[in-house]
């Protein structure tokens, strides 16, 4: 509430700024009887935004480190015996004062952790009145000293426009920090895996079998239990995958030629939003369809034909990545298609080449390394995909060619470890950061490919 | 034939072009093969798309047929006394005074009065066959409108959801007792209760306005459906200013150079990192490491903004560089600056491709369920979240813990919970094509 | 002008001999419409044999329209209806009979901007003879496209860089290997749509020898809107105006003598 | 020039063209005017003015020829506007012509009066000078006005110039055979006659080029021609 | 043509008379590289006041990117480096101090492809104005707007629609109300970069008689492709051939009696 | 036309202008020797060749003019090219105009030989016919090979041909007053002589639209003038 009180004040203050710089502007015509360099709302602009910026950092700069310092601070109050003693872990601590800072009090917490929340307090409100000072500070004088700059030489416009493109630069600087996070969120756990588990283990090994040290721990002794060998998770995703895609591909790009060459527009209009509605469905509902529909509709089916199929089957969740994955295909194809300039296909015509020419000799050859990039990205899709596994493949670590068999996918793997509690020492919930690592990568590495044959497809019409 | 036209075409080596003539004669007798060749593919197109579309319909169907029923479910009418002692023994209508009334007793008697159960076992199997939330029922009730009090009243409570598995067909009465959930006795409740007229088959006012329960019959969206506008909000706000702000920055103001270089190679993968990945990173950055709290729309909404983030960039991108550049030639030579243009034509021009690309960006985020999961929105949440630091779930995590869920009736209830969420998604994407259509301008 | 000359009542009527002795092309009555909108109106012109005739006429006014009603690319748009006969050598190509791809074959078209294949310069120009099944074998069609490329006055240039892209040659010779492309499936006719229109004065100037010299061997019709260009390369012309056909004659006597008002109007700069 | 062309600036310089045209037009007939007139009057200050003004008429002539060709090359005319300016060049250097021998006439007059020349008979400069007059008057108007009747009115009514100057180059040379100090007087007033007859040559040619503005081709049937001073024999 | 003119070695300097008595732009020794490859040659040249002049010369010979030195285009061309001196009324216009918004405020320009911005015809002839907050007030504004119209020759085709887009328009009337945009912020200067290349010879001719009465006003320099087009225009033309200006004078002179020969070759059709 | 348009037929039809101004030229120069001869050897059948052969110098005349208003109206020539037809229009005139003094030198030299004329004493049609003649030679040769300088020689030794005739109009003039039976002999050679020096003339034009052609602009100097005849009077 509080920092919601003193950013409006903040934002009321910039605007009197700006009203200023704008009134000091008009006033600099009329008494020079001259035309500023720039329109005079860029000076309020600029006034309103060197009063803001500076201050706007300041304050996130005491709300965000406050509490950091607090922690810090706090563990000055916590008794040697409490840190002493043998299951201490400062995160529940701190949890315990905090709550007793926001009144949420579970029994009778300790004298000392009520003690502490007193004196956590009383540093807010010292904090809270010296942000308010500071921020008050920051403003009035970035304020004031902006307002100074104005005279008839001053060039508003520019120095608004150096502002704002800064803004906009750092903006772009957040996909970097993405990525960076993310590599740092997965590389350091997996060194540490590996710190555990052998390298070579992890891949080569073909038997995935994943244990809680705790679990293992209780579990009658059973050193060596677990096994991290991910071959298995690899063998799963790549079965279900080329399942996919023997069912996506030939759709995909049967539909694609179809819709961009021989479709009336009206089909067109009519059947290309339709095969986006696919790409559309929360892969959730894809999963319960294949949990819920496709597998028992196969199970019966199978049985019928004397086939053993497993209620959750490769084949279910192949068939449904299939189908989510058609819009991938064709509406990448169909983009590329048509990307091929009508006048290639004048060309064709214009020689006498019936339809199936133009298109097999003409616009496809044209259009491949971009169909070959739509199928690429497609598998990319099919690999890191989720949900439709978690729900429909099964959790059984099988080595199997054998669609019909319940297979594992690491996307699979990954959300059965990490989801619910997690021991981080544990190799079981640092397998899931290295099963991601490799997902990662692979994934990537498609990508990569398939941007570049794009691109590079690209630049020939461009 | 061809003998024939090798004599001819020999005659003319020397010309080396085949005449016309021979030419058009040569070309006349391939064309009926080369026309059929051309039907074939354009078979073979009509066939993909009619699976596609097939695919499609099956799983609308699927959904559809499931989840329709499950938007209803049985109840039963009971004559309930008011009784003011009974349900709100402190008389000022607090949540305190309403917990330690006796709600359930009344509805209780009330049931036993028309089926009559015998002896306690008999008693404890009647019991149960009004929902849990009976109590919870009433005491709304009175709350919405103390004047109940003192009066009797018809009031329907939703069954339990085994009878309302058994009233569906799904329990079949010819399946031998031991085979089924619920017992001969009940069966005979039940049978009573219609013969009374008591029960009906209505649209399920929980469906709509409960949150997660672990009793079928009282489930609903309402927590989730919360959970995800707040998430979307909080997405919403982080992923448009940026991505918009990065795909200027970009398009029209970064100089080509090696940094401008890694900021796109980046972004073009993530746009390719699966999802489950960014989950991860929430779960490894703003829970482990800034000690943000699990669970609540805040942190999700952070972590969709972040994954949807490239989608919005590059979308903006293409919708940037679709403004020709003869605009931006028109601007600077009337003497515009570099912001001028940008945000007197750029922007407005881009606009429409802009926000169709951060709707889309949305529905994807709206339906994505896998790193949600990782940063505990999947935890059982019964309070409907009033904030983005209440804990909450959302719809598709809401589904995928539904779809685990052994109940009979959860079945339906998850169906009914993709319909809304198709729903939702359908009227975005329609909004993403009205705002295309609207405000996409020929140039 | 003067009052001899015939006014507003003659429009209806083509002015000059829109009879050619050994006619290859004859359109007859020809009526087109883009839905209910008539963009050609009612006209008769013949195209003879070995000449270059040139279509001018303010934007607009049907050109192209009426130049693709003879190799039906008109086909490819829906709402594009045809009335009246055009026959080449005696055939109408309007016939339900008619199969498009062989009369295409046999009427050759090049369009304005060049639109070579994104191939080698000599899977480009053998492209049509593979289709068509026109060559016997390898050196047959290794023949072919030389000829081919040679009429296009374009073989000097490529001959040693025939499997590097068609798209990398500058816009003068992509037009060129179009053409080449088009002879090498030996039309009879070949239709040009303001062929130098993307082109600068020296390549255009190419272009217009490159068909001059084809006129001895092919009927060709192109439609420009560079009245320089209409004077330069061809034997006859035929002025539209508004989708009807004003005046044919010969070159020569259009640019210096038209006879109907609109045309002297056009050419000398006069309509607006 | 019925209507304009979108160009004003092209119209602009075709009435350039045309006004400097009818100028030299104008001026040429002038000058042969004025030196039939003089013929009679034998007036030497009016002579002289014409032999000084057609220097005019040279300049006249460049111009025409200059704004031609330069509108040739810069604007590059088709169909009428192109006959018009090639019909003006070729007239302009006709008028040019006419206003050479009206300065050859002159100069012979001035010899002439030197001579004390009076009046051969049976031969009448004047007359035939007025006739030639109105054939120029005549063709100028049918340039200005495109009439192409007038035209070949105008060039049909030279035969009866060329029959006129036959005569008078039998009467002249017989004055001449009558009387041989006549020799030198007769010269010039043979070469006078000719030149008379010449202009009106020249006006014929004029009207050829207007038949060929207005129609766009040139006037075939042969013209008729009744100059047969070439062919006498004297008797 | 004859031993007398100039060759090879006369490549070095340009032809003709660069200078002009009341010059209002001045080109001194200008190069303009694109990274390593050099686009302009030590080209020098005045550009008078109240003049047109035209630039013409092959493809790629560097007009348009002198022209966009001029109001410093170039400066959105990031590998684009100039060299030399280009003043407008005796100010460096590359000078440090010199901030380019105002520049091109005062040095209009007209591109290729008629580029009205995607607003109602009056907000594109208001968009300068507003920009540089030339107007007082509303009223100032709508005068401006229709003076601009007016001198554009548009005004009457469009007075009853000014709000309605400005895309809407045809070719050669989006063209024009690009001018009149251009000349609504008053410029001393305007360039034009092939203005009529997208347009057909119609509504060329109409912008050819704008330019032609805008001459008398403004300092117009016109790049084009079309030589007919320079001859009509501008009374002054500079030929251009690979970035080196080999001739300036007169377009009378130019067209008539060129002094190199390379613009004679150029200008009657023979490079090649 | 050192180097070839891009446009093949471009230089085929200036070709075919060229051709037939040449054609023309020599046409008119052979009519002209042939006038001149026959002046000499009073050979009545050759003298009907050349003046049946003029009527091939006016089709040549025509058809340059077709063609080179059809290259003008077609191909918008620019430069060199635009001169090298309008020259070629102005000399094939000229051409056309020198065979027409050749027809009427026959003529009247038929009419001559009627009259039994023989020489007067120190007029020598021949010796001036043959300096006219080598004038003709000269100005096509220069026009072939665009040498204006050979060209401006031309153009200066018409001099010699003016003075020339003032001469022989004197001494024709002369034997006139001499002898009045001579009066028709003395009038048609009068008229013999004038036309060469017209010839003469036409020449000195010729090679005046050689240096434009050449040099793109008028040779501006004034010519040199010697033919005083029109203002002789004779003693
Ligand atoms: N695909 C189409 N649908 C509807 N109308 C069309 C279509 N193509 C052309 N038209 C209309 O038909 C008429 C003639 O068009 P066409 O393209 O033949 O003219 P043109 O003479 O070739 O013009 P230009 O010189 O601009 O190429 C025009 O009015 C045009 O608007
Ligand atoms: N942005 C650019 N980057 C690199 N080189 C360029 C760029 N723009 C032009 N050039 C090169 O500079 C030279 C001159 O180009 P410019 O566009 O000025 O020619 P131009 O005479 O206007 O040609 P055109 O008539 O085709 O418009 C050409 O060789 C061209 O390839
Ligand atoms: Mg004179
Ligand atoms: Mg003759
Ligand atoms: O002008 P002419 O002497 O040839 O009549």
């Amino acid at each position: 509430m509080f920092s919601f009180y003193l950013l409006t004040v903040i934002l009321i203050i910039s605007l009197l700024f700006f009203l200023l710089g704008y009134n000091r502007a008009k006033n600099l015509i009329n008494s020079n009887k001259k035309n500023l360099h720039s329109l005079t709302h860029y000076y309020g602009i600029f006034c309103s935004l060197s009063a803001l910026l500076p201050t706007l950092g300041v304050f996130f700069i005491f709300t965000i480190c406050d509490d950091f310092i607090f922690a810090e601070l706090i563990k000055e109050y916590i008794p040697d015996e409490v840190i002493n003693s043998k299951d201490y872990n400062f995160t529940i601590v701190l949890a315990q004062i905090n709550n007793s800072v926001e009144g949420l009090v579970f029994g009778t917490p300790p004298q000392w952790v009520t003690n502490a929340a007193e004196i956590w307090k009383s540093w807010v409100i010292k904090s809270n009145i010296l942000t308010v000072i500071v921020c008050a500070i920051t403003i009035l004088t970035s304020g004031f000293l902006s307002y100074k700059k104005i005279n008839s030489e001053f060039r508003s416009r520019n120095a608004v426009e150096k502002i704002v493109m800064t803004i906009l630069a750092v903006s772009s600087v957040i996909a970097i920090l993405t990525t960076i996070a993310i590599i740092f969120s997965v590389v350091f756990e997996s060194i540490r895996f590996f710190a555990l588990i052998p390298y070579d283990e992890f891949l080569f090994g073909t038997v995935w079998n994943p244990q809680f040290e705790g679990a293992e721990r209780a579990g009658s002794g059973q050193e060596g239990l677990s096994q991290y060998g991910a071959i298995p998770l690899f063998a799963g995703t790549f079965l279900i995958s080329i399942i996919a895609l023997c069912v996506s591909v030939p759709i995909g790009l049967f539909s694609a030629i179809y819709l961009s060459e021989y479709a009336s527009s009206k089909e067109r209009a009519f059947f290309k939003p339709l095969l986006e509605v696919l790409a559309g469905i929360p892969t959730v509902v894809y999963g319960f369809f294949a949990a819920l529909t496709v597998a028992p509709f196969l199970r019966s089916s199978g049985s019928m034909l004397g086939l053993d199929i497993a209620s959750e089957s490769a084949l279910a969740a192949g068939l449904v990545m299939g189908i989510m994955i058609i819009p991938f295909i064709s509406s990448l194809s169909d983009d590329v298609i048509n990307a091929v300039p009508q006048s290639l296909r004048d060309a064709g015509y214009g020689l006498g080449s019936t339809k199936n020419e133009t298109v097999m000799k003409i616009v496809l050859p044209a259009a491949l390394p971009g169909v070959v990039a739509s199928i690429i990205l497609a598998v990319s899709r099919a690999v890191g995909e989720t949900m439709i596994v978690v729900m429909a493949a099964g959790l059984a670590a099988n080595l199997t060619a054998n669609p019909l068999e319940a297979v594992t996918t690491v996307t699979s793997q990954i959300v059965t470890i990490l989801v619910g509690d997690q021991e981080f020492e544990s190799a079981k919930t640092l397998s899931a950061f290295a099963l991601a690592l490799t997902l990662i990568i692979i994934t990537l590495g498609m990508n990569f490919y398939a941007l570049h044959v794009v691109k590079k497809y690209r630049e020939q019409y461009e | 034939m061809l003998c024939m036209l090798l004599k001819n075409t020999e005659n003319n080596m020397n010309k080396k072009i085949i005449n016309p003539e021979d030419a058009t004669n040569i070309v006349k007798n391939s064309i009926v093969k080369r026309r059929s060749k051309d039907s074939r593919l354009k078979l073979f197109g009509r066939v993909a798309i009619g699976l596609a579309v097939c695919f499609l319909l099956f799983l609308f169907y699927s959904i559809f047929t499931k989840g329709y029923p499950g938007f209803f479910q049985y109840y039963v009418t009971l004559d309930i006394n008011f009784d003011r002692e009974r349900i709100d023994p402190k008389g000022d209508l607090s949540d305190n005074s309403l917990f330690d009334g006796d709600a359930s007793a009344i509805v209780n008697e009330s049931l036993f009065f028309i089926i009559e159960p015998k002896g306690r076992k008999e008693k404890k199997l009647a019991k149960k066959i009004v929902s849990s939330g009976k109590d919870v029922r009433i005491a709304k009730m009175v709350k919405d409108d103390p004047g109940l009090f003192g009066t009797v009243t018809k009031v329907k409570f939703a069954l339990d959801d085994d009878i309302d598995s058994f009233l569906r067909g799904y329990i079949k009465r010819e399946t031998p007792e031991s085979e089924r959930r619920i017992s001969d006795k009940v069966i005979g409740f039940i049978d009573k209760l219609n013969e009374e007229g008591r029960i009906s088959y209505e649209f399920s006012d929980y469906i709509l306005s409960g949150s997660a329960s672990g009793n079928p019959e009282m489930a609903g969206i309402k927590g989730a459906f919360i959970g995800s506008i707040l998430t979307l909000s909080v997405c919403l706000l982080i992923a448009f200013p940026l991505g918009v702000a990065t795909a200027v920055y970009l398009e029209e103001i970064a100089k080509k150079n090696r940094i401008t270089e890694i900021i796109e190679v980046n972004i073009n993968n993530l746009a390719a990192v699966p999802s489950v990945v960014f989950g991860i990173m929430g779960l490894a950055i703003f829970i482990s490491i800034f000690g943000m709290p699990r669970s609540i729309p805040l942190v999700g909404g952070m972590v969709l903004a972040l994954m949807t983030l490239p989608t919005i960039i590059i979308s903006s991108r293409a919708a940037i560089r679709a403004v020709p550049p003869s605009v931006r030639d028109a601007a600077y030579g009337i003497g515009a600056s570099k912001l001028q243009v940008i945000f007197h034509h750029v922007i407005p021009l881009a606009m429409p491709g802009m926000l169709t690309g951060t709707i889309i960006g949305m529905a994807q985020a709206l339906g994505e369920t896998a790193p949600l999961l990782m940063i505990g929105m999947v935890a059982f949440i019964v309070d409907i979240p009033n904030s983005v630091v209440d804990p909450g779930t959302v719809l598709p995590v809401q589904i995928f813990m539904w779809a685990d869920f052994a109940e009979r009736m959860f079945i339906q209830k998850t169906s009914a919970a993709i319909i809304v969420l198709l729903g939702f998604l359908i009227a975005m994407n329609a909004l993403a094509v009205y705002l295309r259509k609207k405000l996409e301008r020929r140039w | 002008m003067n009052s001899k000359k015939n006014d507003l009542k003659s429009l209806e009527l083509t002015v000059g001999d829109v009879f050619s002795k050994n006619a290859r092309l004859k359109a007859r009555n020809v009526n087109v419409f883009y839905g209910e909108n008539k963009a050609i109106d009612n006209v008769t012109i013949d195209i003879g044999s070995r000449e270059v005739i040139s279509f001018i006429g303010p934007s607009g006014c049907g050109k192209s329209t009426f130049l693709r009603c003879f190799n039906r690319m008109n086909d490819t748009i829906d709402s594009c209806v045809i009335q009246g006969e055009i026959t080449i050598d005696e055939e109408n190509i309007y016939d339900k009979k008619i199969d498009v791809v062989p009369l295409r074959a046999r009427i050759g078209m090049v369009f304005q901007k060049p639109n070579p294949f994104p191939k080698s310069i000599y899977d480009n120009v053998a492209y049509g003879p593979r289709i068509h099944g026109l060559s016997e074998n390898k050196e047959h069609l290794d023949n072919i496209v030389e000829e081919s490329l040679k009429r296009a006055g374009l073989w000097q240039e490529v001959s040693d860089r025939l499997s590097s892209p068609g798209t990398g040659l500058s816009g003068g010779q992509q037009q060129r290997l179009c053409i080449a492309r088009a002879i090498a499936v030996s039309p009879e006719v070949i239709l040009m749509d303001e062929p130098c229109s993307a082109l600068d004065p020296i390549a255009t100037a190419k272009i217009e020898e490159l068909i001059h010299e084809l006129g001895n061997e092919y009927s060709i019709v192109i439609v420009t809107h560079s009245m320089q260009q209409a004077a330069r390369v061809s034997k006859r012309t035929a002025y539209f105006h508004l989708g009807k056909l004003i005046e044919v004659g010969k070159t020569k006597e259009i640019f210096t003598r038209p006879k109907h008002n609109q045309t002297e109007a056009y050419i000398s700069g006069k309509i607006g | 020039m019925d209507n304009k062309h979108i160009l004003s600036s092209f119209d602009d310089d075709l009435k350039k063209l045309n006004d400097n045209l009818l100028k030299l037009g104008n001026g040429a007939l002038n000058n042969f005017d004025n030196c039939i007139i003089n013929f009679g009057t034998q007036d030497l200050d009016e002579i002289e003015k014409v032999i000084n003004g057609d220097i005019v008429l040279d300049e006249l002539d460049d111009k025409v020829q200059k704004i031609g060709f330069e509108i040739i090359a810069l604007r590059a005319p088709q169909a009428a506007d192109l006959r018009r300016i090639i019909v003006a060049l070729k007239i302009a250097t006709i008028f040019e012509r006419i206003g050479d021998y009206s300065r050859n006439i002159s100069n012979r007059t001035k010899v002439l009066i030197d001579l004390k020349y009076s009046d051969l008979p049976g031969v009448n400069i004047g007359k035939m000078g007025q006739k030639t007059l109105t054939m120029i008057e005549d063709v100028i108007e049918s340039y200005v006005n495109e009439d192409d009747k007038l035209a070949v009115k105008v060039r049909n009514s030279d035969v009866k110039i060329d029959k006129m100057h036959t005569q008078y180059y039998l009467e002249i040379v017989a004055s001449m055979q009558r009387n041989k100090k006549l020799a030198p007087t007769g010269a010039h007033l043979l070469f006078i006659a000719k030149n008379i007859e010449r202009v009106a040559d020249y006006v014929t040619d004029i009207a050829e080029q207007v038949y060929f503005l207005v129609n766009g081709k040139v006037l075939s049937d042969l013209r008729p021609k009744a100059d047969e001073s070439s062919l006498i024999i004297p008797e």
